[in-house]
């Protein structure tokens, strides 16, 4: 296991207090829990922001506190979700009197952990509202999209809620138009290795050197089809072709698109990707108005990369465009 | 007679099986999820025996720091439902310091009213819930002496049976509906393997 | 080799390209040279600040062209040097009118382009400096800290150069601040694994399954010395030990730290490594103005990173904060 | 006689040889530097051997193609030097149709001139310099009917022998002086194994 690491016990610990120490303008521990991450200063009046998840996504799911983004965080063990306690935390810390929106993946663990800390802070006074992220094409059908995994397309939410928060709307106003976005964003990606989990210190699953897993998910979770390693062009063309089946798209409609590695897969090939995304999309007559390009949810080492695609109305290209500060988010 | 000792007795035969099985289960969770169940299972259990000393008389709060185990290492699916479970046989049991039958009856009542609600589970979605639902049946229509380890032992094994070539309808699996018909549902699995030493 | 590319004689070509497409307000394509990238809106009056080394490190060194950063990067193969051509090419874009300046790593191939390119834009009436950078303390001895070579301390010297030269400093005075900062900068990483290159199809070099090398170079050139991996802060104590003993900084000194993964090392381990970084210099009472901690200089997907410390002025700093729009920096 | 026709066979059996020497030529390269020789040096010559069509008579124009396939296809510092080297001999070569005695000794003479003044090399830095100074001595001093392929086979491996034990003081093996006693130049290694098959 070649990881440059201390005590496999110490992980998530030792990363987030490198995170913030590195840091320290963007972010702060909560003062009543450890595994809470909040604005290094705290927002007045805003609706809150609120997230978390399980570790090992770096950047997911701390790392995109910050001004325009969110405002408190809840950190789980690697690639599990946080507590109860943990998620009431975050909630309270993120609240500013007006309010919290929480932001979740789509897993069992985390949803029933928010759903139980809201019922808990709505007894303290606190409003809250709950967003489910499923944008994994891969792993339900479109009449089953409620169902799906929620990846990359979670920083889209992020900083839409984020945008919307911060220009002063109300917690419903922020709701509805998140959940629109929710509704516009379809990513679905690759997996070529695996990563390995430190306390585990073995790979999360087994594939040969020249098999590649369409849709499978960031924990290693089974996709699509398992098949040979392709080029990149072919590859691609297949991937745009069930994300365009899926998000349904008119000529002329605008688009941002994410083209996220998993982590070891490098710029380089990440460029080569977005290129033949950006043919595809331009022969369909559809306009890409901005394009990321990076690592944005990953899973540690793992090799692999998604394509994600956010339709955009008026409201959302604003708001997507709209100024933020955070480490991991280039405006 | 279940009393605080029969409590830590049945924890460190829990974690000796789930250290046993904990490549299983893992594997058997990998074929339609994330692949932890094992680790989620072996951290829940280990993190309880950890705290064994703790444990009171009073089994209530016993079963409180079992849930906050549970809360604190084990945090998928599987360790959040087992701790919410845990949390509300620890509300029923409070100040108890043993088991009569009633109240075995009215902890798998609570763990099926909790896990229905908690985990929006159905009866018939091929889960743990199914599991409980059998074995709280069998207890309910014992009529002769009850031995409790002996129908976990069959009802979870009956229970993998019933299901089987059936889809699972919730869980990391909901996603795959087709693929998970031949399959097992992993935490009815582990149930299954973690009661053999009962 | 799991690469997602398409003809591996092809993948310089098309990564760039998916970069310029990606950000078309940011890149450009030189036109009259295909492998220099310039601005997408030129820039005016300023001096220019151009660049050129072997493709397979992004950002470096393309992506760093930007406002308040570079103005034109020629390109070349993966780990080679660009020719005269193409230098000279960037060059003659990358003019405002008012000189050049010349940023390159020192390694051979790119010295000695650079020079002649030069010398034929000189002819054409382009006056040029060119600034060596030599921050890799593995690479040679303090005494000879000429011969080093140039490593990820080069983003702190596109930056302070391009904030320099957008503020309407005088190519001497960008030069002779650009040329404080090289002095200032010392650099030391570890490899973990190789890197694949597209063409050759094998890795660049072997290492086993339990082994680092201390101070290996970006292209897997042999380092201090190899050993057993270790845990991350004896690591950290090492090579900070090295880096201090270089550098020399005292007591309410203002330095800024980059911790850069050299690929596929995530984010996570890079803030185990920067808290510890942080913990050493804290303990000296040397003050760490601006953490920078992700990929800013890469080998594809090379396991390994690199700690880079900037002793900072009062001139540094300021341009060192200074505003800049490029992807992959975050002011 | 050096003509065209003497050069392109030249070249063919130039890339021959880089060929089969390619892993030799990277692992000399590895042991102090990046490894990339073999690449370096296979590439160039397949860039010039891919235009042998375009050869005319003019052996300088034929040298100025040769300098822009190492100048398109083999970025590292000793394709770079070449590229250098390449461009000169075409300067001087200009117009020629083949190749006088002289002519090779104004050759050597402004590739030696070139690498000084471009690689800033001096004599004794135990690099291709120092090889080709051999070579050119060795082919002043011939008094007798002049056989060259001999003279590159000998002196090149003399070059190397000579060099033993000595530090390398250019290139990417300069930052490593001591471990370099130990270590062929590989640009020295590989001008002993291109000229084998001369
Ligand atoms: N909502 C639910 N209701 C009932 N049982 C569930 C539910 N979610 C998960 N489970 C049980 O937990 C097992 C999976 O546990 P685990 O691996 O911890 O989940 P995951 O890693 O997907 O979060 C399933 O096989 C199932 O028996
Ligand atoms: N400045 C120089 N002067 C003379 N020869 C040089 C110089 N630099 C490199 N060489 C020759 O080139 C060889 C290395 O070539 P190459 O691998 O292409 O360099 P690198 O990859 O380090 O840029 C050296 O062994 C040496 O013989
Ligand atoms: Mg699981
Ligand atoms: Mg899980
Ligand atoms: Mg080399
Ligand atoms: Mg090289």
């Amino acid at each position: 296991m070649k990881k440059i690491i201390n005590e496999p016990s110490n992980f998530v610990r030792e990363s987030i207090q490198g995170l913030v120490v590195s840091h320290p303008d963007i972010y702060s521990f909560a003062e009543d829990n450890e595994n809470v991450i909040t604005r290094a200063t705290k927002a007045s009046n805003k609706v809150g922001i609120v997230t978390g998840g399980g570790s090992g996504h770096l950047p997911v799911f701390t790392g995109y506190i910050g001004e325009g983004m969110l405002d408190a965080c809840a950190i789980g063990s690697v690639f599990a979700s946080p507590s109860v306690n943990q998620i009431a935390s975050a909630i309270r810390n993120g609240d500013n009197g007006n309010g919290v929106l929480c932001i979740m993946g789509n897993y069992g663990g985390d949803v029933m952990n928010f759903e139980m800390a809201c019922e808990i802070v709505a007894e303290e006074g606190i409003k809250t509202k709950k967003l489910i992220i499923a944008d994994d094409i891969a792993s339900a059908s479109y009449e089953d999209r409620l169902k799906r995994r929620g990846i990359a397309g979670m920083i889209y939410i992020f900083k839409i809620a984020g945008s919307l928060a911060e220009s002063g709307k109300s917690i419903d106003e922020v709701f509805d138009l998140t959940s629109l976005a929710n509704e516009n964003i379809r990513t679905l990606g690759v997996a070529l290795s695996p990563c390995i989990l430190p306390e585990a210190g073995k790979p999360t699953f087994e594939i040969t050197e020249d098999e590649i897993e369409i849709g499978m998910g960031i924990h290693g979770e089974p996709g699509i089809k398992r098949e040979k390693l392709r080029k990149a062009d072919p590859l691609v063309d297949d991937l745009c072709v069930r994300l365009l089946k899926d998000i349904k798209l008119q000529p002329e409609e605008k688009v941002s698109i994410m083209i996220n590695s998993l982590g070891s897969t490098p710029l380089e090939e990440l460029y080569i990707i977005s290129k033949r995304v950006n043919e595809n999309l331009s022969k369909l007559k559809i306009k890409i108005i901005k394009s990321h390009v990076g690592r944005y949810a990953t899973s540690m080492e793992m090799a692999g990369m998604s394509i994600t695609i956010l339709k955009l109305t008026e409201d959302l290209e604003k708001n997507l465009l709209s100024n933020s500060k955070c480490p991991f988010w280039t405006n | 007679m279940f009393n605080k000792d029969e409590m830590i007795k049945i924890f460190d035969e829990l974690l000796i099986q789930s250290k046993k099985y904990y490549d299983d289960f893992n594997e058997a969770d990998g074929k339609i999820g994330d692949g932890d169940l094992g680790i989620t299972i072996q951290n829940g259990f280990q993190e309880i025996v950890n705290n064994k000393d703790n444990f009171t008389d009073d089994l209530g709060y016993n079963f409180m720091l079992c849930s906050q185990a549970f809360v604190k290492k084990s945090g998928s699916s599987f360790g959040t439902i087992v701790a919410f479970c845990l949390m509300n046989i620890s509300k029923i049991l409070k100040g108890k310091k043993f088991l009569k039958h009633e109240d075995i009856i009215e902890i798998f009542e609570i763990c099926l009213k909790t896990i229905k609600e908690r985990g929006k589970t159905n009866l018939g979605d091929k889960t743990i819930l199914d599991t409980l639902d059998l074995i709280l049946n069998e207890i309910k229509e014992t009529k002769n002496e009850i031995k409790y380890s002996q129908i976990f032992k069959t009802s979870t094994k009956e229970a993998l049976e019933k299901f089987k070539g059936k889809k699972i309808l919730i869980g990391r699996a909901r996603m795959f509906e087709d693929k998970t018909k031949d399959f097992d549902d992993p935490g009815m699995f582990a149930l299954s393997k973690l009661v053999e030493s009962f």
